[in-house]
């Protein structure tokens, strides 16, 4: 058995092959189900169904999205242009930070202008988070994984410590920010819901995201600086240029995604304002092959999952853990079975069939000219 | 399958009145921010399982629900098709969901652990009050170090654990006026490993009583043979030898106040904390371990038996102090 | 220069066929690449593989190797059917390979890379190990230093590593893919030396090359591959080198030559088919490209480049030529803006460039071609975007790329250089001669004043290289400064005006074209007088 | 004042789990593989590892389960992106949500969100001399798993087959040396290395299981295998400096004299420091050839 390249892919293959995901994710995970004493098909039905089954539930899935797809988008930006920022946990932080800055400072703003003001704030929280290891990358050629990484629990600490200190809520003496005023506030972009504006300014950023790596010469530049760094450079591709400004959007980006969570979704700066959104986003930019589609799609289905498993626990009494199973049984699964699409497996014996052959062709002349 | 699934009373002798009971039984929701492996909401949970294994109440619940927007989702949900008559949780992180929904639902009980205030007309909040204990233990402490320094290891410096810390301090310098204490936070709720750094850390720097507001920390004193004291539940049996007595919170007080308020359809709004108190039976101190390495001196004892009366009796109180305690407090 | 000038054995002396394919098949895709191939190999022969790029031919000779898996097909060793499925069991049967591009773990030492094929799991003890090396190299006859890291060794000198490492098992039967693509004439030699000792003891060797010279004084059967099919097989002897090429691609071809070409330095270029217009020295024109005193540094305190200064006048081949190894590499990278020089100066067309990035040096108006094909372009992106990625700027509509433009771009390039690709196939897809035809498009299609083309035939077969002299010829009569660098005496003396000889980063010696021949040519390489 | 002995005795415990399980991803790494599945591997160990020594007594058992988990855990990753090719970012951040979520889901179903056993643990070794009164698996793996995988990597056939397909699969491949058979092999070993230093956390320093076990010790082994440059002794230099200094950060927060600086700078600083050491050493990288690639035979 073993996997041999494919010719084109016939039509019906990825259809196929995403049920055949579903089933298998299903066959893998029913046996936990049941011995968390639920059915597994009802479960499933509230794992994935019944959040897209009312647009009320759907709305809530678009707001459960809407931090992946803020950090889906950064860590697709940055890995297409080869520069491998796993610090999108702590850009977001950053950027949280930055748009509370301003909120603080300026309670008085009128809408208009604060939250351009908080958008900007957030945006640059998030690039100067970035920029420490993109220098160092783009200067001194520091491996930007160890840097980034390592930078996240230091964008937690900062912020716990602001919390701590100078931004601690003076009214109950919580390490939270004081809620945000009204004008800080993203609006609600459909009347009775909560998903607000920072979903369309993901969306947005999406659209732009695509439009500019496969439309614009800059985009180009920066697949051409992923895919082979030296050839880009021998085409007079400025590659530190490319890097440091792929790595400043995507910190950017991702710091947007803390700002829209900030002022979207909660009003105020707490210690958990991040999910692991920073880290989740890599899974996100990654199953989303690195384009702007795939990272709406993937953002939204692991979304579709988290509200379908809070319904889960709720009805079928369920331990939350079996959501984060199920997510991560049916994203490996997934990527597994995508495989297929390039290959294809093949069943017979791997040796050539030397013994099978049937013997009317023992030509033994090699000369003779082709027909 | 675990303690999932709802759990109602099941005694045989509730069988007779079964029928009746079961309609009649009030339908209690947890919601819960982290999972119920915390000890926070650990407490919570398993008062609220407690009172239904009494045959109180039906309960259910749903835990581990984050700070990500999944609270008021959750609280909706449950309110809408559960319609349940109270429901208990922890607010922390997810203050303003918390108080939409309760809002939004004013026929159903919401009693949230919380800093803030009570919301009109159906929100109650209450915290875990477990300074009364922390301030016996601290004398207990300050009472029985050699070397006049103790060492506390805690999660985050949030107003509720300095609350406690402040407490464990002030009883320490009570008995020992010239004890020093050293106070670490490891900045994580979990991280037993880190926790036990800490107090190992402590322990360098002469510290030979501590306090394990975190895990981990118990471990350290055990190795070293120093007396210790646990948190949250009687931690005597992972350190028979070390472990004192520990700080318990019971919610039991506050579960049955407000089931009993719900049940006289007198329930409102209020600040629940009081139930949390020593003297209301919501906090304690464990058993004293009298068989702990170099045993307790009877003096001692008695000293904290008495303050324990005081507390008791209300002539007593714990000062309350929600500041960030110092690394390392001063000898005043 | 490969002289070695050994008569072929006679045809149908040894009968016995050590190996044989019968009717391999093998597809990736949708793309048929080997379509029912028999070829046998015979005790002691050199049985030389011929053939367009992308015959099919390392794809056949992998599949002997056990490195690629037939769809079909039998191989048979020593007349019985055998099972090949890794190259552990080709080995086990005695077929050892060098493959096209080397199979060699760069950071390892040559004695960690030979013994790879024959260790277990346990320890390994290198001293014993490193003397078995030795004692095998001395065997084979191949001088090498087996505490070398392969990764600093020259491309000769590696190859002596792979076939040492095929070698060193015994092998009766050996592969050889290309293996004078990447050589300099003297290590050509010394390649059939080695071979014509290894035939004398019985070893079968089975050898690809492009280059029909090779082919005819080195082996003694030859087969022509065909869009995977073998189209004849004969012995050497009776081969005639234009009817190989035409076997090869289907028409007459034997490459271009500068009109004026010294054809008596060597037979084959007597064949090729003059062209260019002058049959006069050009007149003196101005000098276009010009470096003085340029020096690079190196590893440690020696000079990679040491003093270089060289001028190419509009209108002008000037050929470097060299044993690879002596600043090439180098002074072609430093033309192409990658690797900036310590001292001296470079300009193109009077524009100083000296130590400016690729951005800089095209702006001046040269234009470059570097030996590293794969290492210029963006193998993942389309070929319509290879050809821009210089130029990008001017394919622009506001912030996008305009990319009908882009794409009428490419199509006329496709066109004009009859390349076999669509715009949009990524480039890393195509054959080595195409993907050189996409790289002088690039430059070209710019009108660069000045030309930098380094081993521009290397690997190709007959028909590309002979498209891109043909090519590099016009440019010169079209007024362009073009700096040649070359390892293939032949293709410098077919199409340059002028030679210099680099040895040791400095330029030793600058021979007029009339006055170069082979053996004055060797001397200034390998560093003896000036 | 700071007790230096101490320092350096809390250092090697600190230290202890990041040596074995960065060991394990030197190894992994080596072969080519970025195994990010490695936080995943370490919670799942120190689960297993405590619930075998819970049900049976025995922290041995214990061990033994966890190394179990993790051979387990790197064949997982094996089929992931050695036989089907997946992208390694993806498998292995999945691998490790699956670990961590399969961990806590039989976590809960037999514990029921109570509190947790105690287990038998592993005890000191010379318990009252400072310093050396260590754990013994640290001695183990200071004396014998570094050593051992350090001779692994450098003297022995199975090291020069790993490093050459972490360098180029197609040569190995070419020399007769089963790619697959490699990358796996490195992938359970590695993976056996991740489990016990996650196990370490249960079986020797805590003696029971909490949620968040591990607490991202996973992700600053895989900043210490680049920070190492792919070698062994670099990395146990890494985990101690790391370390070092979280050790001593805890020591200065309950120092008066420091107590001026806030307490999330003092946390902050291993990392910091780690960045810093990288910094000043660490230009030009060279990772390994094969990195981040699956090798398919055409
Ligand atoms: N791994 C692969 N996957 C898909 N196509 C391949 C692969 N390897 C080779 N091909 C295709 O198979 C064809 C034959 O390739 P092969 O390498 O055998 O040619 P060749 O005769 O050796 O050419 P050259 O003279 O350039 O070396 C080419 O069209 C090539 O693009
Ligand atoms: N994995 C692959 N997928 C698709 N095409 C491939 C693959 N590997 C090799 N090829 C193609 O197979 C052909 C033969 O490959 P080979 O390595 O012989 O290079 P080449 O074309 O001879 O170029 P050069 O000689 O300049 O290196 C090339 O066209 C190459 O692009
Ligand atoms: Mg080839
Ligand atoms: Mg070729």
């Amino acid at each position: 058995m073993r996997l041999a390249l494919r010719g084109t892919a016939p039509r019906w293959l990825t259809p196929v092959l995403l049920l055949i995901t579903v089933v298998v994710t299903f066959a893998i995970t029913a046996g936990p189900i049941r011995a968390a004493g639920a059915a597994p098909g009802a479960a499933y039905e509230r794992y994935v169904l019944t959040p897209l089954s009312s647009p009320a539930s759907f709305y809530e899935v678009l707001l459960a999205a809407t931090p992946l797809l803020f950090t889906g988008l950064a860590v697709a930006i940055a890995f297409r242009s080869g520069y491998y920022n796993i610090g999108a946990e702590g850009q977001f932080l950053a950027g949280a930070m930055g748009a509370t800055a301003v909120a603080l400072a300026w309670p008085d703003l009128p809408r208009g202008i604060a939250l351009p003001v908080a958008f900007v704030a957030g945006a640059a929280g998030g690039a100067l988070w970035a920029l420490i290891p993109a220098l160092l990358r783009v200067k001194l050629d520091i491996d930007e994984v160890v840097t980034t990484l390592l930078l996240n629990p230091v964008a937690l600490l900062l912020l716990q410590g602001m919390l701590n200190g100078p931004w601690r809520n003076p009214v109950n003496q919580f390490p939270e920010s004081q809620a945000f005023s009204g004008s800080y506030v993203l609006p609600s972009v459909i009347p009775g819901a909560r998903v607000h504006l920072g979903f369309v300014i993901a969306l947005a950023l999406a659209v732009l995201a695509w439009l500019v790596i496969s439309r614009t010469a800059t985009g180009l530049r920066m697949r051409a600086v992923g895919l082979a760094a030296p050839a880009a450079r021998f085409s007079g591709v400025s590659v530190q240029r490319t890097l440091l400004g792929s790595a400043l959007a995507s910190g950017a980006i991702a710091g947007l995604g803390g700002m829209s969570q900030v002022c979207g979704l909660q009003g105020q700066l707490t210690g958990e304002i991040s999910s692991n959104f920073g880290y989740t986003g890599i899974v996100v930019a990654t199953l989303g092959g690195l384009t702007a589609l795939g990272v709406v799609l993937v953002a939204v289905l692991l979304a579709d999952i988290t509200v379908g498993a809070e319904s889960a626990a709720r009805v079928l009494q369920l331990p939350p853990q079996m959501g984060q199973v199920l997510t991560a049984v049916l994203l490996l699964v997934t990527v597994s079975l995508l495989v297929f699409r390039r290959y294809r497996l093949v069943l017979r014996p791997s040796r050539p069939p030397a013994s099978t052959r049937q013997p009317s062709t023992p030509t033994a002349e090699h000369a003779g000219v082709s027909p | 399958g675990g303690n999932t699934g709802t759990t109602t009373a099941s005694s045989p002798a509730a069988g007779a009145s079964a029928g009746a009971s079961t309609t009649a039984k009030p339908l209690v929701y947890g919601a819960y921010a982290t999972p119920i492996e915390e000890p926070w909401d650990g407490v919570i949970h398993r008062a609220l399982q407690a009172a239904a294994d009494k045959g109180d109440i039906t309960y259910k619940h749903v835990d581990n629900i984050g700070y990500a927007g999944g609270m008021e989702r959750t609280l909706r949900d449950i309110a809408a098709n559960d319609k349940p008559a109270v429901v208990f949780g922890d607010a922390f992180g997810n203050e303003a969901a918390v108080r939409k929904v309760a809002k939004d639902f004013p026929a159903i009980a919401f009693a949230f652990g919380s800093g803030e205030k009570e919301q009109a007309p159906n929100l109650s909040v209450f915290d875990n009050w477990i300074h009364d204990p922390a301030y016996l233990a601290g004398m207990l402490a300050g009472g029985t170090t050699k070397s006049n320094v103790l060492g506390v290891v805690g999660g985050y410096p949030v107003p509720e654990v300095n609350r406690i810390v402040n407490a464990f301090i002030g009883g320490a310098q009570s008995v020992n006026p010239k004890v020093q204490v050293k106070v670490s936070f490891i900045n994580t709720w979990f991280d037993p490993a880190k926790g036990k750094q800490a107090a190992q850390a402590q322990i360098a720097q002469n510290a030979d009583v501590l306090f394990a507001e975190r895990a981990g920390v118990i471990e350290a004193a055990k190795e070293k043979g120093l007396r210790s004291i646990g948190a949250m539940a009687d931690q005597k049996s992972q350190g028979p030898d070390s472990v004192m007595t520990s700080l318990l919170w019971d919610m039991g007080p506050t579960v049955q106040a407000v089931l009993q308020q719900v049940r006289d359809g007198k329930y409102v709004g209020a600040n629940l904390k009081d139930y949390s108190f020593l003297k209301n039976g919501g906090s304690s101190l464990a058993e004293l371990n009298t068989a702990v390495k170099g045993g307790i001196p009877a003096d001692l004892m008695a000293k904290v038996t008495a303050k324990q009366a005081e507390l008791k009796s209300g002539s007593f109180t714990t000062p309350v102090d929600e500041k960030t305690p110092a690394g390392s407090t001063e000898i005043k | 220069m490969s002289s070695v000038s050994s008569a072929p054995s006679a045809p149908g002396t040894a009968a016995r066929p050590v190996v044989e394919l019968r009717d391999i098949r093998k597809s990736y895709g949708d793309l048929l690449v080997n379509d029912g191939v028999d070829l046998s190999l015979e005790e002691g022969e050199v049985h030389a593989v011929l053939g367009e790029n992308g015959a099919g031919k390392t794809t056949l000779m992998r599949i002997l190797y056990g490195l690629t898996r037939p769809d079909s097909g039998e191989i048979r060793v020593a007349g019985e059917p055998v099972t090949i499925a890794t190259p552990k069991d080709a080995i086990a049967h005695g077929i050892g390979m060098v493959t096209q591009h080397f199979a060699l773990v760069k950071p390892m030492t040559v004695t960690e890379n030979v013994v790879l094929s024959e260790i277990g799991l346990g320890r390994v003890n290198l001293a014993t190990a490193r003397r078995k090396v030795l004692e095998a190299a001395d065997r084979i006859g191949v001088a090498v230093d087996p505490d070398a890291r392969v990764g600093s060794l020259s491309i000769g000198e590696q190859q002596r590593v792979e076939i040492l490492k095929a070698l060193y098992n015994d092998c009766r039967v050996l592969i050889l893919d290309e293996p004078t693509a990447v050589l300099v004439p003297q290590d050509v030699d010394a390649l059939f030396a080695t071979v014509h000792r290894l035939t004398e003891q019985g070893m079968a060797v089975l050898f690809i090359s492009h280059k029909l010279h090779e082919v005819s004084a080195n082996s003694t059967r030859v087969s022509v591959l065909r869009r995977g099919r073998i189209v004849e097989t004969m012995p050497t002897g009776n081969a005639d080198p234009r009817a190989l090429a035409e076997l090869m691609v289907g028409r007459p071809t034997l490459g271009v030559r500068r009109a004026d070409a010294p054809v008596a330095a060597d037979p084959e270029l007597a064949l090729a088919e003059p062209t260019g217009t002058t049959s006069e020295p050009p007149p003196a024109k101005d000098v276009v490209l010009q470096l003085e005193e340029v020096s690079l540094g190196g590893s440690g305190t020696r000079l990679t480049l040491d003093g270089v200064s060289l001028s190419v006048r509009s209108g002008e081949i000037v050929g470097v030529a060299g044993v690879s190894g002596n600043g090439q590499r180098e002074l072609v990278d430093v033309l192409c803006g990658m690797a900036a020089p310590i001292a001296g100066r470079v300009t193109v067309g009077g524009t100083d460039i000296t130590g400016r990035g690729p951005r800089d040096v095209m702006n001046a108006g040269l234009g470059r071609i570097p030996e590293d094909r794969h290492g210029s372009v963006v193998g993942e992106l389309s070929v319509e975007h290879n050809l821009v990625i210089e130029d990008l700027d001017s394919y622009r509509r506001g912030p996008f790329l305009d990319r009908r433009r882009v794409r009428a771009h490419a199509e006329a390039l496709i066109e004009r250089f009859s390349i076999k690709a669509k715009p949009t196939d990524p480039i890393g897809s195509l054959s080595g001669g195409n993907m050189q035809k996409v790289l002088l498009a690039r430059v070209l299609s710019r009108d660069p004043r000045a030309v930098v083309v380094a081993q521009p035939s290397r690997g190709l077969d007959v028909g590309a290289t002979e498209f891109v002299h043909r090519e590099l010829l016009d440019r010169r009569a079209a007024g362009a400064a073009v700096l040649l660098v070359s390892e293939d005496l032949e293709e410098l003396l077919a199409l340059a005006d002028r030679l210099v000889v680099m040895f040791e980063g400095r330029i030793v010696g600058e021979v007029p074209i009339a006055e170069a021949t082979p053996a004055r040519l060797g001397l200034l390489m390998a560093g003896e007088a000036a | 004042m700071i007790d230096i002995l101490a320092l350096i005795g809390a250092m090697l415990v600190a230290a202890t789990p990041l040596i074995y399980a960065a060991t394990g991803e030197v190894l992994t790494e080596r072969a080519g593989i970025l195994n990010l599945g490695i936080e995943g591997t370490m919670y799942a160990g120190a689960f297993s590892g405590f619930l075998v020594a819970a049900k049976t007594g025995s922290p041995w058992l214990g061990l033994a389960a966890a190394l179990v988990l993790g051979v387990v855990a790197g064949a997982l990753m094996g089929l992931l992106v050695v036989t089907l090719g997946v992208n390694q970012h993806v498998a292995g951040i999945g691998t490790t949500l699956l670990l961590i979520g399969a961990s806590e889901f039989t976590n809960r179903l037999l514990y029921g969100g109570g509190a947790l056993v105690q287990i038998d643990k592993f005890g000191l070794l010379f318990p009252d001399v400072p310093v050396l009164g260590q754990y013994v698996l640290t001695y183990v793996a200071l004396i014998v798993v570094v050593p051992f995988v350090w001779w692994l990597l450098r003297a022995t056939g199975f090291g020069l087959r790993v490093r050459a397909v972490g360098e180029n699969p197609e040569a190995a491949d070419a020399a007769g040396i089963s790619v697959a058979r490699t990358r796996y092999a490195a992938l359970m070993g590695g993976g056996a290395l991740m489990a016990a230093g996650g196990a370490f956390l249960t079986l020797a320093v805590v003696g029971t299981f909490t949620l968040n076990i591990s607490n991202g010790r996973g992700w600053v082994c895989i900043a210490l295998v680049i920070f190492a440059r792919w070698r062994v002794w670099p990395a146990v230099l890494g985990a101690l400096l790391f370390a070092g200094v979280d050790a001593l950060q805890l020591q200065l927060v309950i120092t008066p004299a420091f107590s001026g600086i806030p307490r999330e700078l003092m946390l902050a600083l291993p990392y910091l420091v780690v960045i810093a050491a990288l910094a000043a050493s660490g230009r030009g990288l060279v990772y390994p050839g094969a990195y981040l690639k699956p090798y398919r035979r055409a």
